[in-house]
């Protein structure tokens, strides 16, 4: 019991998550500044910024539904944490599994966004409502593509747990090049999720203030700052499970070693694309994704039944 | 209780985040103040970061004499802004209304409508002017 | 060739590169000399026709007689726009410019600088600490 | 003879009355004044047999005695003709909007209602121009002897009431 | 056509550098109709000049507007020296034309730089906005401040240049036509700028002659205009350049035209400094100038400038008129917000590189010719969006009961 307390509030829960999250925050803003010749933030940065808005004054707007409005960054960061249990990260083995726990996963991942569009939603601001219904229609743009591309991988591992499919990958180890269109994907549909540049398009701040999230201050913005944190290393590590599970049979330590540069390869992958694309505008997303993303992801879903029926016996 | 408090001014003197609000300046000060976030000066190295919304922010900067139409809209800006907060007037106009003075259409500074934290002289106040105020600005509040 | 990313190249070597910002405030270097900062006042110089007073585009500059000539000069940085003017003006280079710009104070009151003769000069070259 | 001279030639040929009043200042500025009855003859006149088809601005004065309109027309963007009108009345003053041939002259039109309290006949319905929504009826900033003391007192000191 | 929505954009927004505001009506994320309220930076810079003497208006004229502040200050200079008569000697109008194009120099990779950070693209901001230090540098060691610098006199400039200052500011030129070229070829070649750039904001030739666009924003629309070249004031009229014009009529059209100017800016300064005469730099000017009046046209960054002046006879002129060059443009962009996506929005407004503080007046641009039909109330609002987004085959009219 006190074992599972631990491991879901220290480590490698809550306590490590929001650790490394912070981490990844001030990497991705040293990177994004140091493409563009600056010096960036300080390392404490992150810390910083949290313990301020933490310590400052909440205003809730006086149109919003003060409860819904306050709720929202709670549930958010709740759900972001309990999707990271199912996630096996440097063993093959997740906190928590079962069978069909990839589709509670991504369920889970789907949450903090609701709630993005949600907070925005009963904000009752404009921008806020602009903002919320970007959140939405960007959604269901990567949401597919991003889904397929991690069915994709299940299905060549022919299961539909994490922890299955780290497995597979272990006993079959050269596998996951196939998987590598898909990553590709996955890559692109995070951007998405994490509403980052290009795809930052919620909270377009020279178009719709700071979207959703424009009324929001102090303490509830420090949590949704936060999740958005927690966010992306729950989703690295997600695309890090599914689509590059090497390294994984190990001792520990080399494998926590290993965890730890996927992830932060993702995060400085992301923090690179960032840098060096224009946003996009929110129909040219949703022509994107549909256009371009989901046929590519089907395609991956094609190339892994062929090698299932042509290498796996 | 001082430890927590300590953290606490510690968090808000690396992290002041900004919001530009121009009350009729002549651009001269809203670009340098831009200028002092760009790679040559890039303020976010103290932790400053522009924001849109009052909301985020924790400091105001404004530069320019306040035109009359601009003076309540101002104050609705400052009221939406959580506490603590704090303004900066940028430039000479901001400071006392500078040029201006005089034209029947301004009030003279920021200070006519809002308290005041701190004044950055010059027409327009340089990047590094800038810089120097929010070192100086962030001292005080470690000080205090 | 068109295609998305084209500036990949240039970013990825800045990331390598040293950044371009400069320390300020840490290592300050010499500003330019050129720059006009904030205006010095020369008592002895000032024969106290006040043309200054006149051409000051913003009002910033108050002469005043204080004894048999002796002139004080009062400079609101506040006010001033540092456009120099007033150097230009004056017919006996009472003023002049400095390179003087790190003039930021959390109370206006530490703005109004005055200068005067014979009894004792003080120039604002501190610039006033916070309250 | 430049061109220039040619155009001064062919608006005193057309309008005798303007031939005192016309002069070139320099090689690409001509200057002419006329009465407001003259204006929409000659306007035009400018505008299409001349081809002065570009308007740069449109600037109104008071000049104590009676008020007067220069519009700044161009051609090609060469010579600039600055036609100044003056206007019939002193306490009621008054032109005609040229926005059917400028739409861009709004903007000049509604400044001249709002700094100088002339009226524009046809000008079509919209925001206040330059003041603001709160400005104090009946004051114009830019007539002679007007004074920003004035507003203070109108208002009792309260800026933005 | 459904229920419309309007929203207010400013007078504080993160898209706009200065308080303006537009009203937009929206039919989801479409533009319908936009209404500019300008007005909040008016300061009475006219009345405040008739109050003051020559030497005091420039200073104030200067700060109309800090980014081409020299081309007011240029531009009222003008107007009081015709009618003074004064010569300026040559090297005086020379310094002074190098003090403009730098400035288009700077105010031009500006604009670059904010034109991407409008598309979401600050990378952009911040190399342009590295470079355009080089050019922020050379001002302040020429004029002694980085804007509003302050170099005009009435009778030609206070400052001279030196030997050194010319090599200095000759090496630079080089080191920022390569960089140049290299937006040039950003501009042309990375399709997330392309694509969030052409096709948006488009005015037509006829429009914009209609509308009385100036300056780069007429000139994309193939609008073959130039004041340097049509009424060479300073020091163009012994200087070979080209009028860059395009016919894309967009917003790409109007990047593509303020790089190329860039270009043909860095040849305009070269041959400045190869042919800049020895001698005076200024001619004493009167305090009290005789009475006249003149008209002074100058092409800024933003287009052509006119300021018309009347003396009396005293040391006060008797009456400043200034034409800004956005307050003739701020009529095309109603017209080219028009049935734009809410996203397209600040580039748009960017793309004329508005600066509000001259215009600072109110308008309403209603070419649409139909009535509003009223502000919608929140609960029409939520419902409204929810009907648009279902048409978009998005259904949360559920979610609302969480
Ligand atoms: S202080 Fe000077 S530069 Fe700044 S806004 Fe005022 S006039 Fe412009
Ligand atoms: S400037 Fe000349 S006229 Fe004026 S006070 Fe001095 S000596 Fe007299
Ligand atoms: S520098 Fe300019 S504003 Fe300052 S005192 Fe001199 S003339 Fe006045
Ligand atoms: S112009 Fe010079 S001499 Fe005359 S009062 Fe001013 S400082 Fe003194
Ligand atoms: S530069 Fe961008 S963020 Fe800054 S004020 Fe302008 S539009 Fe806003
Ligand atoms: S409208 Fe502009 S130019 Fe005219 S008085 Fe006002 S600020 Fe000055
Ligand atoms: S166009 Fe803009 S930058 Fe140029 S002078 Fe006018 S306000 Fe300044
Ligand atoms: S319209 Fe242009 S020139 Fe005029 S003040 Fe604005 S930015 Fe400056």
């Amino acid at each position: 019991m006190g074992q599972a307390i631990y491991n879901i509030l220290v480590f490698p829960g809550l306590f490590f998550l929001i650790l490394f999250g912070w981490a990844a925050e001030f990497i991705d803003r040293k990177i994004y500044a140091r493409g563009q010749k600056r010096v960036g933030p300080p390392w404490y940065q992150p810390v910083a910024d949290f313990i301020k808005l933490a310590a400052k004054e909440d205003i809730v707007p006086e149109e919003a539904s003060a409860t819904s409005f306050k709720l929202m960054p709670l549930i958010a960061m709740a759900s972001a944490v309990t999707a990271f249990f199912y996630i096996p990260l440097w063993t093959t083995e997740a906190l928590f599994s079962f069978y069909g726990d990839i589709i509670v996963v991504m369920y889970l991942l789907t949450i903090p966004t609701l709630t993005f569009f949600l907070g925005g939603w009963y904000s009752r601001s404009l921008y806020s409502t602009i903002g919320a219904m970007r959140t939405l229609t960007q959604l269901f743009a990567y949401e597919v593509p991003l889904f397929v591309v991690i069915l994709a991988s299940a299905l060549l591992a022919n299961t539909w747990s994490l922890s299955e499919i780290t497995k597979f990958y272990a006993l079959h180890p050269h596998l996951w090049i196939f998987n590598l269109l898909g990553f590709g994907i996955g890559i692109i549909a995070l951007l998405g999720k994490l509403e980052k540049g290009p795809f930052d398009i919620p909270e377009a701040e020279t178009e719709i203030v700071a979207g959703s999230f424009t009324e929001y201050g102090g303490r509830l913005l420090a949590f949704f700052r936060l999740t958005l944190d927690i966010e992306v290393i729950v989703g690295a590590s997600l695309l890090a499970a599914v689509f590059l599970p090497f390294g994984l049979n190990l001792t520990p330590a080399i494998g926590f070693v290993i965890y730890i540069i996927k992830v932060l390869f993702i995060v400085i992958l992301l923090a690179v694309l960032r840098t060096i694309l224009a946003r996009f505008r929110i129909d040219q997303m949703l022509d994107f994704c549909w256009r371009y993303l989901a046929p590519l992801a089907f395609i991956q879903i094609l190339i892994n039944l062929l090698v299932k029926g042509l290498l796996l016996r | 209780m001082g430890l927590i408090k300590k953290i606490v001014t510690w968090g808000r003197t690396k992290s002041p985040w900004v919001l530009h609000f121009n009350t009729g300046a002549c651009n001269a000060c809203d670009i340098e103040i831009i200028a002092a976030l760009t790679p040559r000066y890039d303020l976010e190295r103290f932790g400053v970061l522009l924001k849109g919304s009052p909301r985020h922010a924790d400091v105001l900067l404004c530069s320019g004499p306040v035109t009359r139409q601009i003076g309540d809209r101002l104050k609705r800006i400052y009221d939406q802004m959580p506490e603590p907060k704090f303004v900066v007037a940028v430039g000479t106009c901001a400071c006392s209304g500078g040029v201006f003075k005089g034209c029947y259409n301004i009030e003279s500074g920021i200070d006519q409508v809002l308290p005041v934290a701190a004044y950055i002289p010059g027409c327009p106040a340089s990047p590094k002017a800038i810089i120097d105020a929010v070192v100086k600005l962030l001292k005080s509040l470690e000080e205090s | 060739m068109k295609g998305p990313g084209r500036m990949l190249q240039l970013i990825l070597e800045s990331i390598l590169k040293k950044p371009s910002t400069v320390s300020y405030p840490k290592f300050k270097e010499a500003p330019l000399k050129s720059l006009r900062g904030a205006i010095a006042f020369i008592p002895e110089n000032c024969i106290g026709c006040k043309i200054c007073m006149k051409d000051c585009p913003a009002g910033a500059i108050i002469i005043t007689k204080i004894g048999e000539k002796v002139f004080q000069a009062e400079i609101d940085l506040s006010k001033c726009i540092y456009c120099a003017q007033c150097v230009d003006s004056c017919p006996k280079k009472a003023l002049e410019y400095t390179t003087q710009f790190e003039l930021a104070a959390l109370d206006k009151n530490k703005l109004k600088v005055t200068t005067s003769g014979k009894l004792q000069t003080t120039t604002q070259n501190e610039t006033p600490k916070s309250e | 003879m430049s061109d220039i001279e040619k155009t001064k030639e062919n608006l005193i040929q057309k309008f005798p009355a303007l031939a005192e009043k016309t002069q070139i200042t320099r090689e690409t500025r001509i200057w002419t004044e006329i009465p407001f009855e003259l204006f929409l003859p000659v306007f035009n006149y400018l505008l299409t047999d001349l081809h002065f088809n570009v308007l740069c601005a449109i600037t109104g004065m008071d000049e104590v005695t009676q008020f007067s309109v220069i519009y700044h027309l161009a051609k090609e963007n060469q010579l600039v003709v600055s036609l100044k009108v003056i206007l019939a009345s002193k306490e009621k003053p008054f032109i005609n909007t040229i926005t059917d041939t400028f739409p861009a002259a709004d903007i000049y039109e509604r400044e001249l209602v709002d700094l100088l309290g002339i009226h524009v006949n046809g000008l079509k319905e919209g925001n206040r121009y330059p003041l603001p929504d709160n400005w104090p009826q009946g004051e114009y900033p830019l007539r002679k002897g007007w004074t920003a003391d004035r507003l203070k007192k109108k208002e009792g000191g309260a800026p933005n009431a | 056509m459904p229920k419309k929505v309007r929203i207010p954009v400013g007078p504080q927004h993160p898209a706009l550098k200065e308080p303006v505001s537009f009203s937009l009506e929206l039919s989801g994320e479409r533009i319908l109709e936009a209404t500019i309220r300008l007005g909040y930076n008016h300061r009475g810079i006219e009345k405040a000049c008739e109050e003051r003497s020559y030497i005091q208006d420039l200073y104030l004229l200067e700060r109309i507007c800090g980014i081409c502040s020299h081309s007011h200050s240029t531009c009222f200079v003008q107007a009081v020296e015709e009618i003074a008569k004064l010569e300026v000697p040559k090297r005086g109008l020379y310094i002074r034309t190098l003090i403009a194009e730098l400035e288009r120099v700077h105010s031009h990779l500006l604009w670059l730089g904010v034109a991407g950070h409008e598309i979401g693209f600050d990378t952009l901001l911040m190399f342009t906005w590295n470079d355009r230090e080089i050019v922020m540098d050379l001002l302040a060691e020429t004029t002694g401040n980085r804007v509003n610098y302050g170099i005009n006199s009435i009778g030609g400039v206070r400052r001279d240049i030196t030997d050194e200052q010319i090599k200095k500011i000759m090496k630079a030129m080089d080191t920022l036509e390569e960089r140049t070229k290299y937006y040039i070829k950003i501009a042309t070649e990375e399709t997330t700028i392309i694509q969030r750039l052409s096709g948006v904001g488009v005015l037509s030739h006829d429009d914009a002659v209609k509308l009385g666009a100036v300056g780069p924003t007429a000139r994309a629309s193939s609008v073959d205009r130039d004041v340097r070249r049509d009424d060479p004031y300073a020091a163009y009229g012994e200087i070979k350049f080209k009028v860059i014009t395009d016919n894309h009529n967009d917003v790409y059209g109007r990047t593509i035209v303020r790089v190329l100017e860039l270009m043909e800016s860095y040849n305009i300064i070269r041959q400045l400094l190869q042919n800049i005469p020895a001698g005076p730099i200024a001619v004493k000017a009167p305090r009290k100038i005789p009475a006249g009046e003149a008209l002074s046209r100058y092409e800024a960054p933003r287009g052509e400038d006119v300021h018309y002046v009347k003396s009396n006879g005293t040391e006060n002129p008797e009456r400043v008129k200034v034409r800004a060059p956005t307050l003739a443009n701020i009529q095309a962009v109603a017209h080219m917000l028009k049935d734009r996506y809410l996203a397209d929005m600040p580039i748009i407004i960017a793309a004329i590189d508005p600066c509000f503080s001259c215009t600072d007046r109110a308008i309403t641009v209603k070419d649409l010719g139909q009535k509003s039909e009223g502000l919608m109330q929140w609960g029409d609002l939520r419902k409204y969006s929810i009907e648009w987004y279902k048409g978009k085959g998005i259904d949360f009219s559920n979610l609302k009961k969480i």
